[in-house]
């Protein structure tokens, strides 16, 4: 039977975590998500090697393979390069056909695309340097508060006084929140001071590619729920988030693959 | 007489006791973390315990760092430029300038020849060229933070790391080490890169023998030599680099009492915790 | 009556209440940036004159989308007002070309917040007699144009009274200064800034009015704790919002002097009273005290060095001074090249400085806490 | 400890001419110091300050510091300048340009001669330093704050420009008054310096030749909108030495009249800068990455050529009435039409004169995109890209970018960011050509 099935991968490969997603005619088969490390090579070779385990694969049955984000060019393996907001774009419009902007919210960058009812990319723009727009930022907070990734959202929802953060630098964010501590703030009103921060630059980018609704957020970012919440208020809108956020550039990836289109 | 400095630091807080001889009767470290209020209390009974002594004996408390300001049973809030200074005034007089690499922020700070301060500078919100950034790129690289000094001696070679900003130096640790750069040239790199950013951020004071180097950084060999090769000759390095700024509050506490300061017994032990 | 400390106080808290309740009452509201934009020629046309603020407790949320954010924070923060409406009270926007990003902000303004008037005043850069006369002919455009829009002339002696009524206040406000002379101050320096920045969105009458209850006012009250603290003088660009200044006391000093776009280098030097009132305000104004004014060189850089910054030296020695920080809104380029050479000024007197470059951000305010004190414990 | 060596990061030129442009970038220091040998007078000056006429005409040799910044930028020889200027007190964000220059002179004057390895020989000592308004705010502060480490006369002058809302019959006058007057000042001030009066002759004499070289050089890029295209921005980057840093000299003439020839080969035969061109892009404005110029050729590897720019091209050649019989009034005249040539389309069209400049070069170029380079620490070449890209959006709906870094220096910029970018632009070209 396999033999008459088509399979697709899309690699992501990004500085804090490498994605693979399996498709076939579009259909998510299989999805995997390692830390990047040191050897990115390794990882990637890795991360793909396990999309296809779970599918009952080997290398041989794949008919493309697709590799984006910043480390695309270590990939290990023969693929195709495609940048990832052409590829977050496309897997935004395979899960949410009704989407016309798109939010990715990624350990290091924030990427923002405005695409067609096609899924192509008309206009993007990308967080800058040193900007409060990243995942990076809110790890570091967590960090210093005890708080496990997992328990940000849910404890910044809980705020009733959010702190108002100034700084843009992730690191620099962390001596503000000692300072915050210091003056006696709540864990939770400091995520939800960061969550602000960052849906303002979020937004302040999702405005320069003039939003249009449907608005989608993926990406690591998709996974915290107060920070869904306040890049909602803060572009007064609703937003759309994917199942499991983090591989659905990987997943965009595996589409293109698939679609082979000419890019 | 004895007299308490507590120095909170962004990652670990230091006290230390000293009698009016200014002789060590205990110092104790410990982490600083979110709760810092209610660890600032923790650490100094821990001190107290050793030294053998209550609050109440103490003739004077002084607070710096970081933290010094939310700390109830404190007599005086000092910076902890000033308590550097005194506590390098103490241990190494012949010192004119010390480098103090910390976790949040590094400070070049000049002594005049009374081991007073005479100039003082701080990393301006940038975090390259402090602990954090070194930090951060250990974990990047999968590498134990007090390993780097060691790994670093071991390059030939150092590649340059020329972003500043932490989080995009990530970057290009990242696609160094994919074009084939070796972790210790990197490290090595990264030390250059944070001494250089030190070392001229010190340089518009004067630099003038000796040199100290204090606070985590000093404690890192790779960087130290790395600093040694931007200042062009051997610098100091303290005994406890991580106690000097806490040992100068205390040492400034005698001060306050020889200039008759009277300590605010008000002190307060409420444990001031964060989650609560 | 409440008194006047706490009606100048309400004013601070909300700069544009009585601009606004004047707007109602049917005068025009024109609002500019700087210091180079004459109050008297506004008013001599029977409008109110409105200095542009931003909001240094306020992120800047909406900016970015219309401005690149390597331009200098606070008139980013000020177009950041006008996108969320908070300007629409204005009739007018007059900016001066006072720096590259004004100038450049003019036209970004003007093509997305448009107000019923606006102009541009080209401000030579250059200091000296052929400056003065285009500046003198910029001012005349300025005035057509503003003929041109109301339907009315300009009254020359409309104009004269409003050169005398400024002076007034300048008058005023330098006797209130003068409070800080003796040790301790009769008044913070937090306090000052607040009655300066009040007076920018009413007209100077009421301005006067009020800071002449002030001051016998502050005259009436028992004098500060004595202790001694340290006197500083502050050197910068824009610091519409006390908390700097505030921080600056509260670690254990006194703010007596400074050299602010917010401060006395928007009203210290009177307007010379001359047979055609412009040529008087042209002088007066071209000559303001700003980084981004080049004075010509004079021989040696010693003597230059004095040449430019002599009146900041008789505002240290009037004012007693023990030490002078400066704070400089990041992204101001004149500041940050003019800073280091008054520090070598101020270092040559054996004045110790203190030079912070920081965010126009209140909420970043409190990292500079370390710098401050280790700053006054140093020099106290 | 020994650095490990740098990657290429230079660009690889389409021209020939372009090529030669390093020879006239090492004469100038060249003969800076030559001049300084002979005790010629040698001054430290800004291009495109409307004056480069005069500075020629009186025999004084010009030291243009921004190009050396950029030079040093281009040989990765930025840092210890740089640190050097901060070390000093200069903020990281204030102009690289004045910090290269800055930190040069505090390290020449620290050292007591031209620190080790500068590129190019570095610069001379000058005799007098002579900035000005025209272009950014830094021009003239710079020089003041030079006074620090050089303590030579030093004068600058204002060059002004009205809004382009002003009524031009209204301010015409007064603004052209002024600027004569800002250069009768500067020539005083001069004559003062060398002794010797301006000839008007010679001025004339050199007027003539950097208006034919200008006029050249504007011929050569309208022959630029010729697909495929002859001749990349990256050259545009190189050979605008001669416009602007020979203004007044007969080599600059001779060496647009060589390039002349050569693109108008390379047109006729329909050689292209790259052999498939797919993408023409449009460099919207802001200085050129000088550290990083190969970003260029990364962009070719996509078949996209840089077709024109806006940088570096400040002006059209405009006609100054014959009426006028004075060289200093005509390069005030000439300086006033530079300033307002696009006002008028303006105030029919976007109300943006830089705007109209753009549509303009997007319609006769045949541009399938625009980027824009902000440099961190240029408020003049960078502030108002995003209003441009805003208003140009009202009339076009081709892709547009802003690459973010810094025309010196390279702390503020990021490979992988740029690359991500760049890939997703081209992709973004591509969907509409499959579209």
């Amino acid at each position: 039977m396999k033999d008459y099935i088509k399979y697709y991968a899309g690699v992501d490969i990004g500085s804090v975590s490498i994605k693979a997603a399996l498709v076939s005619n579009r259909r998510l088969i299989a999805a995997e998500l390692v830390a990047s490390g040191a050897s990115y090579k390794d990882a990637a070779q890795k991360v793909l090697y396990s999309v296809l385990v779970q599918a009952g694969l080997d290398a041989e049955s794949l008919s493309g393979v697709v590799v984006t984000g910043l480390g695309s060019e270590s990939a290990p393996f023969p693929a195709r390069q495609i940048s990832d907001i052409s590829c977050q774009a496309m897997g935004c419009h395979y899960l949410f056909p009704s989407a016309r902007t798109v939010i990715n919210i990624g350990g290091q960058f924030t990427k923002v695309a405005k695409i067609t009812p096609q899924g192509r990319v008309v206009d993007f723009l990308m967080s800058e340097k040193c900007v409060a727009g990243s995942g990076r930022f809110l790890q570091v907070i967590a960090r210093i508060l005890h708080v496990t990734l997992e328990n940000i959202g849910p404890l910044s929802l809980q705020s009733r006084e959010p702190v108002e953060f100034s700084t843009n630098c992730a690191v620099f964010a962390e001596s503000e929140t000692i300072s915050r501590i210091a003056e006696g703030a709540r864990a939770e009103d400091i995520l939800a001071g960061v969550h602000r921060a960052m849906a303002i630059k979020v937004a302040m980018l999702v405005k320069g590619v003039k939003m249009e609704p449907d608005v989608v957020l993926m990406g690591g970012g998709g996974e915290d729920a107060g920070l869904v919440l306040a890049i909602g208020e803060a572009l007064g809108t609703r937003i759309l988030v994917p199942e499991q956020p983090r591989v659905s550039t990987a997943y965009g990836a595996a589409c293109l693959a698939e679609l082979d289109l000419a890019l | 007489m004895p007299f308490a400095g507590i120095d909170i630091g962004s990652t670990m807080t230091k006290a230390i006791i000293v009698d009016h001889e200014e002789q060590i009767l205990a110092s104790v470290i410990g982490p600083t973390g979110a709760e810092h209020r209610h660890l600032a209390l923790k650490v100094m009974d821990e001190a107290l315990q050793k030294a053998g002594l209550a609050m109440e004996g103490l003739d004077f408390i002084v607070a710096t760092g970081y933290g010094r300001i939310s700390v109830p049973f404190a007599d005086k809030q000092i910076t902890e430029i000033t308590c550097h200074a005194r506590g390098i005034r103490a241990l190494l007089p012949t010192v004119r300038i010390i480098i103090d690499i910390g976790g949040q922020d590094s400070k070049g700070i000049k002594l005049d020849t009374e081991g007073k301060v005479a100039n003082f500078v701080m990393n301006d919100k940038c975090a390259a060229g402090t602990g954090r950034f070194l930090e951060v790129i250990a974990e990047t690289l999968g590498v134990k933070l007090d390993q780097l000094g060691k790994i670093s001696l071991t390059a030939e070679a150092y590649v340059q790391i020329s972003n500043t900003c932490t989080v995009f130096a990530e970057h290009e640790v990242t696609s160094r080490l994919a074009e084939g750069a070796s972790i210790p040239e990197i490290v090595a790199g990264l030390h250059e890169a944070i001494a250089g950013r030190v070392v001229n951020m010190v340089r518009h004071l004067g630099m003038e023998k000796d040199v100290v180097v204090t606070g985590g950084g000093a404690m890192n060999i790779g960087l130290v030599r790395a600093i040694e090769n931007k200042v062009g000759f051997p610098v100091l390095i303290p005994p406890e680099p991580l106690l000097t700024g806490a040992l100068g509050a205390a040492l400034a506490g005698h001060d306050f009492v020889r200039r008759g300061v009277t300590p605010d017994h008000g002190r307060r032990r409420e444990r001031v915790t964060f989650f609560q | 009556m409440k008194p006047a400390s706490i009606q100048l106080d309400e004013l601070y808290v909300q700069r544009d209440k009585h601009a606004k309740e004047l707007r109602d009452s049917g005068k025009k509201v024109i609002g500019y940036f700087c210091c180079f934009v004459p109050d008297e020629i506004i008013t001599a046309f029977d409008m109110v004159p409105y200095r542009i603020q931003g909001s240094q407790n306020k992120a800047i949320d909406q900016a970015d989308a219309y401005i690149e954010p390597m331009a200098c924070p606070f008139v980013r923060s000020c177009f950041n007002k006008a996108l969320k409406g908070e300007y629409d009270f204005l009739d007018g926007f007059v900016a001066p070309h006072s720096c590259d990003t004004v100038e450049r902000m003019y036209n970004i303004w003007c093509q997305n917040k448009p107000a019923p008037f606006n102009h541009l005043i080209n401000v030579p850069h250059m200091m000296g007699p052929s400056s003065e006369k285009f500046y003198r002919q910029e001012l005349d455009y300025f005035v057509k144009s503003l003929e041109n829009w109301t339907g009315h002339n300009l009254d020359t002696g409309k104009l004269r009274d409003a050169v005398r009524l400024y002076n007034e206040r300048r008058a005023v406000l330098r006797a209130l200064y003068d409070l800080r002379k003796s040790d301790p101050p009769l008044l913070s320096g937090t306090e000052i800034t607040a009655v300066l920045v009040a007076g920018m969105g009413i007209p100077a009458a009421k301005h006067i009015e009020l800071v002449k209850q002030f001051i016998d006012e502050v005259k009436g009250r028992p004098l500060p704790q004595t202790q001694k603290l340290p006197r500083i003088f502050i050197w910068g660009n824009e610091l519409d919002d006390i908390a700097f200044i505030n921080l600056v006391e509260e670690c254990g000093a006194w703010v007596v002097m400074d050299d602010l776009c917010t401060g006395t280098r928007f009203f210290w030097e009177d307007v010379p009273e001359t047979a055609d009132p412009l040529d008087g305000i042209a002088t007066r104004y071209l000559y303001t005290h700003c980084p981004r004014s080049n004075v010509p060189q004079t021989k040696t850089r010693a003597g230059d060095l004095g040449n430019r910054y002599s009146y900041i030296n008789d505002f240290i020695k009037e004012w007693v001074v023990n030490g002078a920080i400066f704070y400089i809104v990041r992204y101001c380029d004149t500041c940050e090249l003019e800073g280091p050479d008054l520090r070598e000024y101020l270092n040559g007197m054996g004045l110790p400085v203190l030079m912070i470059e920081d965010d126009y951000s209140t909420s970043t305010i409190g990292q500079l806490r370390t710098r401050v004190q280790a700053f006054l414990e140093m020099i106290g | 400890m020994e650095q490990k060596e740098q990657t290429k990061t230079t660009a690889v030129k389409g021209t020939d001419m372009a090529r030669k442009v390093r020879g006239l970038v090492k004469n100038i220091y060249r003969s800076a110091h030559e001049a300084k040998a002979q005790g010629k007078k040698v001054a430290y000056m800004m291009v495109s300050s409307q004056y480069d006429e005069i500075i020629r005409a009186m025999d004084v040799v010009p030291i243009p510091t921004e190009n050396y910044a950029g030079l040093c930028a281009a040989k990765r020889e930025m840092d210890r300048f740089l640190l050097k200027a901060e070390a000093d007190g200069y903020s990281q964000v204030l102009c690289s340009y004045a910090r290269i220059g800055l930190g040069f002179d505090s390290l020449r004057k620290e050292l007591g001669g031209i620190p080790e390895g500068a590129p190019d020989g570095g610069m001379p000592t000058p005799d007098m330093m002579l900035g000005s308004s025209a272009v950014c705010d830094p021009r003239y502060k710079w020089f003041q704050a030079a006074g620090r480490y050089l303590d030579v006369p030093t004068y600058s002058i204002d060059v002004v420009w009205p809004p382009v809302d002003a009524d031009l019959k209204a301010v015409r006058d007064h603004y052209i008054q002024y600027q004569k007057e800002q250069f009768q000042g500067l020539i005083s001030f001069m004559e003062q310096q060398t002794g010797k009066k301006l000839n008007k002759e010679r001025l004339w004499e050199t007027i003539r030749l950097s208006d034919e070289a200008w006029r050249l050089w504007y011929e050569i890029d309208r022959m630029r909108v010729a697909i495929p295209s002859p001749m990349p921005a990256q050259d545009h980057f190189s050979v605008m030495v001669a416009g602007y840093y020979y203004p007044g000299m007969q080599e600059a003439v001779d060496f647009y009249q060589s390039l002349y020839d050569e693109v108008k080969y390379k047109v006729e035969n329909k050689i292209g800068v790259i052999p498939n061109e797919k993408y023409r892009i449009l460099y919207g404005g802001g200085l050129p990455p000088w550290h990083t110029l190969w970003i260029f050729n990364y962009f070719e590897s996509f078949g996209a050529v840089f077709a024109i720019e806006r940088q570096y091209r400040a002006y059209d050649p405009v006609e100054v009435p014959s009426s006028v019989k004075d060289p200093v009034e005509f390069l005030a005249w000439r300086s006033f039409l530079r300033a307002t040539q696009f006002y008028e389309k303006a105030r029919a069209n976007s109300g943006n004169p830089t705007v109209e400049r753009l549509l303009g070069m997007i319609d006769r170029y045949a541009i399938d995109g625009v980027v824009f380079h902000a440099c961190r620490s240029c408020r003049a070449t960078t502030i108002g890209q995003v209003h441009y890209k805003n208003i140009l959006g009202r009339y076009t709906d081709i892709p547009m970018m802003q690459l973010v870094s810094d025309m010196v220096d390279l702390r503020d910029y990021s490979e992988a960011q740029w690359k991500a970018q760049i890939g997703a632009f081209i992709e973004t070209l591509a969907g509409r050509s499959a579209r």
